[in-house]
């Protein structure tokens, strides 16, 4: 049988057949404009899979602010707002203030996060705001074209670092998950990355754990996803998430940083 | 044996499908070309699938669907 | 066209990102500056960019140039499929159409226009010189449209090409030679 | 007949606001809007709704761009320098459609400037809220009573248009305390359903979308194209403004807010000298209202923009006349406040038909009443 | 004769800022400049400058605010939604007499809009960059040359009246090549010392204070009457524009900018066909060049100006000519491109007498050239 | 002898007498705005005290941004940078920049440095910008008169908590030595208060330590200063400072949350 | 003036922070409102309150009222010297200047004003109305200019206290009657 | 035994000088009030002085000098 999907193979498959993996219906059929092998494109679907299994789509609203994922407002089948670059913590307020029943998650790069939008993250942490926030740390400023971002690692071109991140006069990357757990209003802060079947299970697991923090009304969650941008690095996706491994992940350690059920005892 | 389809106006032939397949059974068609230029994975022995789910948690396409 | 060109030529050049499209226009930029024209180089920019089309109108001129961005080239550059469908019906009657033949494979449907389609990049590979169709078609545009001289192209690639890579000017130049020399192909005579 | 009430007006805004069925604030304290907040701070809980102070006024009008998203009605207020800083984001609630009230309670400029009131955001306000092709409805009330009145307008005009209302005040009328008779409280459940809001589609419909990007030109072109079409009706419906004595006026002032205040008071002193000097105050300060003072051309000899600042509205008077008038200006600025008799002085200099722009340093120089 | 070069509008500014002695520059990245910022990150570190990419806009004008103080020559650059964020900092500079080079290299708005070319930024840069009574100086380049020429201009006449200098480009301008004669680089030990910058008094003279804030009214009213002084000097002495076929023409064309070049080339069509028409290009936005519009005021018959936004430069033409001919507009939004014969159709009608907005919808249905 | 210095007293102390306290140079003579027994007043002198005694008021620039101490530049001797709300950090790295020799402080309150300006304050710190930053952490907004500061005490009233401060809603307090402290460029943070005699002392070290590390080029140096506001808490300056000691310290532990120099074993 | 007083009435009140100026201002206000006259208050605001001056202008008409800022008041209440001496020279020809005698003890230079000192602070003291100076100098005023009646005063100290506070609005009432009865001191015609 | 001496132009009267005195020497002057309104403080016994600075220490308004 031909690897072929199209339809009439589709009808070949017999009806009675389980399905182990399909496309979750929290996406809808739009061809992401992300790279080929892009991180972005599996953590959304990720968001996309906890949703369906939740069954929250149709209380859920999406926050995209600017990034490579800024079009995610095309991909998500829950209503989506986009956001100016950095206030998706402050439209996300605005959204679950008026709508405390629903869910809203918002979906942030590094340089939106933690450079622009830093007194946003960190406010709406602070304030225990009951949304979730899915964090893309990877490295850089995908959408305009590889600059440093405030992830980015010490020494690493960018267009913006022509000649390694000097920490002297560009400073030192920041850490998010580890600036936030001082603050008294994060339910939840965990790092993760998605670099292998094993790990996407993990991120899931954390997403997920994210969304139910918020429906339960503990506070801010976060799930950093330390993720990789080939075009950028100049990589091969699968490069990429070697280059990944090697120099990301010890300064970023995956786990857990926050867990305020845990805190309490109570997982 | 499970079935993995890969649709071909989703896929991106980024390759990482392939490269995480225990059983190698992932390949990039290079005689093929979709609409936005890529070559798109297909799955060259459905037999030897062990549904193990490996490829489609990497896609970052949404490409992949797996029915046993 | 074979004589001199008539100044003002607007030429747009499109294909994949990668292709060189937009070096391929620099050198033409150069070379009618280094003649002494009035020139303007535009590059399509933004997300569109990645991974899909470029593209980029190039202006020579004798006079001031106005609007930089070319609607009605009176060349055009194809070195790909989509990039083709898209710009030829915008090309001036009478005007210039190359193609590389290898990537877009069509024949034209204008009678109106001048059609020159090469394989280029099979050509280039063919001769040592992957990666440089983009230059070939440059060599071919220099045949058809007389735009330049050879020596003068010469020089657009000195400047273009950073002197630290000299083997790469050399490359530049064969290719710019071999374009110039390939015969329209007679895949569409047929 | 409602009884009265004495007010501050920016206590007036936050009660209207209330009773327009406004149930999310959201601020940052900012000197001479203060009480504003300090009322809502207050009301908002015992009213079942948010008042919440942002961290920035950056923030606050992004929070005001999330709950005007989820379809609520929602209120900002700030003054000059906060107001700069929420332009990006009202460009962005331009750009999205996005109805909301927006108050500037203006103080004096450039920079940390001063505290006292000021007009010299009229340009901020009516040409640039932020980058881009678009515009917000401008209100400039002159009493505390109209600052009651207007936000009502504000939030039904907001919504039936889909476009950002500011309320242009000045730290005197936010102050300043004057019997006002509110209006009823609405029944928020009265009003209509915003069917392009993100509020969760419930399985109920296909998503909706807010957004302001279009990466294709000729579609970000459409979506601007259509909205100046939403704005030609409103130039054509909203234009707002009161006239005094104007009927045979030679001199016709135009003035707004407190400016206009202080020239009603030289008018009816330049009538007493037997000047036939008149008033017209914007409402609207956009869409201005270029109707009314069509009206009075064929009588107006000359003009006399009063503002307190260095003159922009002016540019507006003088866009609307087009030549067919000579169009003067007088105003102080920086938080100083122009005398009635100040203002006299240069209506007698415009009903000898000069044409002038009499910033302050010339009326010093030349002796100006003050 | 100085060599040319093949260089993006972008890198010219970059370059030629760094041959006006700019050694700092504090930028957030936005397409469609970024390659001003690349260029920079790139040359700063080895000609002994700094490049420091700012946690946002926010932050950048204000270090551009401290630099300036510490009497450095600064530059910061930007795209339309980066530039509203930087309004409030604009006017505390302006408050406080702060000079620096501001680029603001234009695209589609409202909101986040796109990333092609447009000019909607005209009102923002000319009336109010931010709150409060001020102006920033705006040149409006219309080559990759002029460009590299203006950037000198705009440092020098910064210094001299201690203001913001505004480029005001789009992304056709930052992003295209042309042949550029680069300016030679100036000693910048040769530029006369800033007395008043904050610099360390070093126990040789009493303390320098940078600072906007009068809290007694009157003082504020001085400080902005006095550098309204400096305004009206500027007017006076700083008006650019270049002018084409106007000394006979009939219909007088204003355009700056990319808008320019392709009136420009619709001028020459027009003339092919027999009208007499011309063009003014402002150089400088403001001062705005009602000098040059005057000279043509005794032949022309009507004036159209053609913008790549929905209309605002033309208010600016209206005022000058006020009254004494018509003035239409003609322009496309968003990042849609005029074609040349577009804008001859335009001139046609403007040849005609008629008055007209020609936005683009109205194009569209009276089948206009695209 | 008569308490009062006018002139002629003043003549009539010897002349060899020796001055055992006075005001600092690098104050001027200008009377403050501050309210009576504003903690703002001591700790002004006391920065004034460390420039003289470094003897570097002619290589100082102080960056006073919005807040009851916005006229500083009025008080001090040296050069002096009014800036605008939350700038503090971006004017004083501007100026730092183009002045690396000049020692450069930002004198900055609890809303401008944690609400507006968290932002800048996370960046300067993570950049290592070598300023020193005076951070007078009062629980209010002084000079607009009274509203929550990000710094107000859960159920503290205030003008804009007219309830008490609900964490629920308003979120909870920052602490801002804390979450610099996890930041790499952060060279000392530390967290005194001006209640007695002792630890007037005690905050001078401190301060004197953050001009010192700045001086040896060591990175970001914060010192904050827990603080009073008599007139919008409402107490009498000694009662103000007994509720600090009673509420804030509990919650704002006083110590040394960073030292780069101690860390290495330096000290 | 102790006949009804003619509208416009311009007051300007002005004191020290804590003396009450801006709550004296505000019962001259809803006197006028109950009266049926235009009214506006506008206090001074801003740092420059802060334990300095407070002032607040009080404007009744019977007509629209143009500029809320009294800069040429028909009556000033000066509650301390610096106030006093701000202001002294601003109030119109024949105007009324009512000052607190214990707190301004100034004697006045103008002769073309009406001057009435009255020991406000310390008869308040003596009179078991500590901290009611300020009322009783609103009494006086009534007394001085008769802008409205002792009845609408009292309503307009209900409209003004808190409901909660019975026992402060007896002792306000009780103040302006005091105040209104309080005669000249002689310290300025000695 | 040391002299300390308050300026009345700057000291507000905030009594943290008063508060402080291991002595108790200082107190505020209710016969005098300055420009700004203010009760000045003033030390009653120089001889009683230990110069121990704690009064300075805690002026805000840098009001005391102290000298031997
Ligand atoms: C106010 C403003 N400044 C700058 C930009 C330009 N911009 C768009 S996306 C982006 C950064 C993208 O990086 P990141 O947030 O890390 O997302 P990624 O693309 O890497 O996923 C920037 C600077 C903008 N759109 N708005
Ligand atoms: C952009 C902007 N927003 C708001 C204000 C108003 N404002 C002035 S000072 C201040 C806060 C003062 O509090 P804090 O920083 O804690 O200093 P403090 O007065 O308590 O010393 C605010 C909100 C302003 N000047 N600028
Ligand atoms: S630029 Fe980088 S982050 Fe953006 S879509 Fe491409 S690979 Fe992903
Ligand atoms: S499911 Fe597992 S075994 Fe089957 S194709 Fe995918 S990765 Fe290979
Ligand atoms: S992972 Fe998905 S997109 Fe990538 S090659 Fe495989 S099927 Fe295609
Ligand atoms: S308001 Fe508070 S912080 Fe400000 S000066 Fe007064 S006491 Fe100090
Ligand atoms: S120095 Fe010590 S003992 Fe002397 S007055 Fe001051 S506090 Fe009292
Ligand atoms: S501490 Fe200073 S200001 Fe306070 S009372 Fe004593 S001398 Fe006066
Ligand atoms: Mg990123
Ligand atoms: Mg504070």
């Amino acid at each position: 049988m031909s690897a072929s999907i199209d339809s009439a193979a589709n009808e070949m498959v017999d009806k009675k057949s389980e399905i182990l993996f399909e496309r979750p219906h929290a996406l809808t059929d739009a061809i992401t404009n992300y790279c080929p092998g892009c991180s972005h494109g599996i953590v959304q679907r990720l968001v996309a899979e906890v949703i369906d299994e939740l069954g929250i789509e149709g209380e859920t609203v999406g926050v995209c602010p600017v990034g490579c994922s800024v079009m995610a407002y095309d991909f998500y089948s829950c209503d989506m707002v986009q956001a100016a670059h950095g206030r998706a913590p402050a439209v996300a307020t605005g959204l679950k203030r008026v709508l405390p029943d629903s869910v809203v998650f918002a979906y942030q790069g590094d340089g939106d996060l933690a450079s622009i939008g830093m007194a946003e993250t960190i406010h709406a942490a602070t304030r225990g705001e009951k949304i979730s926030v899915i964090f893309i740390n990877n490295a850089i400023y995908g959408m305009t074209g590889g600059q440093m971002a405030p992830t980015s690692l010490p020494g690493q071109v960018t267009q913006t670092s022509p000649y390694g991140r000097d920490t002297e006069t560009a400073g030192y990357p920041i850490r998010v998950c580890e600036l936030l757990s001082t603050l008294d209003g994060v339910a939840l802060a965990q790092r993760v990355t998605v670099d292998s079947p094993k790990n996407v299970r993990l991120a899931k697991k954390a997403i997920r754990k994210a969304f139910e923090y918020q429906i339960q009304g503990l506070g801010y969650s976060i799930i950093e996803v330390v993720s990789t941008c080939p075009t950028n690095w100049g990589f091969s996706p699968s490069d990429a998430f070697e280059w990944m491994r090697d120099n990301m992940l010890p300064y970023y350690p995956l786990g857990i940083y926050k867990d305020i059920k845990a805190a309490k005892g109570e997982q | 044996m499970a079935y993995v389809s890969v649709d071909k106006m989703f896929c991106k032939g980024c390759g990482l499908c392939v490269e995480v397949c225990p059983k190698g059974i992932m390949a990039l068609d290079m005689d093929t070309i979709n609409a936005k230029g890529y070559h798109p994975a297909v799955c060259t022995d459905q037999d030897a699938c062990i549904a193990c789910m490996s490829c489609a948690l990497m896609c970052p396409d949404v490409a992949i669907t797996i029915e046993r | 066209m074979a004589e001199h060109a008539k100044m003002p030529l607007n030429i747009m050049l499109a294909g994949f990102g990668g292709q060189g499209i937009l070096f391929a226009g620099k050198l033409i930029a150069y070379a009618g500056m280094i003649d002494g024209h009035e020139i303007s180089w535009l590059p399509s920019y933004g997300p569109e960019m990645r991974g899909g089309t470029a593209n980029c109108s190039v202006c020579l001129s004798d006079e001031a140039i106005g609007s930089p961005l070319v609607t009605e080239p009176d060349v055009l550059i194809a070195m790909n499929l989509p990039s083709y469908e898209r710009f030829i019906d915008s090309v001036k009657p009478g005007g210039v159409v190359i193609v590389d033949e290898t990537m877009v494979g069509a024949c034209t449907m204008r009678p109106d226009i001048e059609y020159h389609p090469v394989p280029a990049t099979e050509i280039a590979e063919n001769s040592g010189l992957k990666g440089l169709a983009n230059v070939l078609l440059v060599g071919k545009m220099l045949a058809v449209t007389g735009f330049s001289s050879e020596k003068t192209l010469h020089a657009a690639i000195e400047k273009s090409v950073s002197a630290k890579h000299l083997d790469l000017i050399d490359l530049n130049r064969k290719a710019i030679a071999l374009g110039a020399g390939i015969p329209d192909s007679d895949a569409c005579t047929a | 007949m409602v009884e009265k009430v004495l007010m501050k007006g920016n206590e007036a805004l936050a009660e209207a606001a209330l009773r327009a069925g406004c149930r999310f604030f959201f601020g940052y304290p900012i000197t001479p809007q203060t009480e504003l907040a300090a009322y809502m701070a207050k009301r908002m809980p015992k009213a079942g709704g948010v008042y919440l102070q942002a961290e920035s006024e950056v923030a606050a009008i992004n929070m005001v761009y999330g709950a005007s998203a989820a379809g609520a009605r929602v209120m900002t207020s700030s003054s000059s320098p906060g107001v700069s800083l929420k332009g990006e984001g009202i460009s962005y609630m331009i750009g999205a459609d996005l109805p909301a009230v927006i108050i500037n309670v203006q103080r004096g400029g450039p920079g940390l400037g001063g505290i006292q009131p000021s007009q010299a955001d009229y340009w901020m306000a009516t040409r640039a809220a932020g980058h881009g092709d678009g515009h917000v409805i401008v209100f400039a009330p002159s009493t505390v009573q109209e600052m009651a009145d207007l936000v009502a307008s504000a939030f039904e005009l907001g919504d039936r248009y889909r476009v950002p209302v500011m309320i242009l005040a000045d730290g005197m009328l936010g102050q300043m305390m004057e019997p006002v008779a509110l209006p009823e409280p609405i029944d928020s459940r009265s009003l209509p359903e915003k069917e392009w809001a993100t509020n969760g589609h419930g399985g109920k419909r296909t998503h909706n979308i807010v957004n302001s990007l279009y990466l294709v030109a000729q579609q970000l072109e459409d979506t601007v194209v259509e909205r100046s079409q939403r704005y030609a009706r409103i130039k054509d419906e909203e234009q707002l403004a009161e006239t005094y004595l104007t009927e045979d006026a030679e001199v016709v002032l135009v003035a707004y807010g407190a400016a206009a205040r202080i020239s009603r008071t030289a008018v009816a002193k330049a009538r007493e000298l037997g000047i036939k000097a008149g008033l017209i105050r914007p409402v609207t300060l956009w869409p201005f209202p270029v109707d009314t003072i069509e009206t009075v051309i064929p009588v107006a000899k000359s003009f006399l923009t009063v503002e307190l600042s260095m003159g922009q509205m002016v540019e507006d008077v003088r866009l609307a006349v087009n030549g067919r008038s000579p169009v003067s200006f007088f105003g102080h600025t920086g938080g100083v406040i122009p005398t009635p008799d100040e203002v006299l002085v240069a209506i007698q200099k415009a009903a000898m038909g000069e044409q002038f722009d009499l910033v302050p340093y010339h009326t010093r120089l030349t002796g100006g009443a003050r």
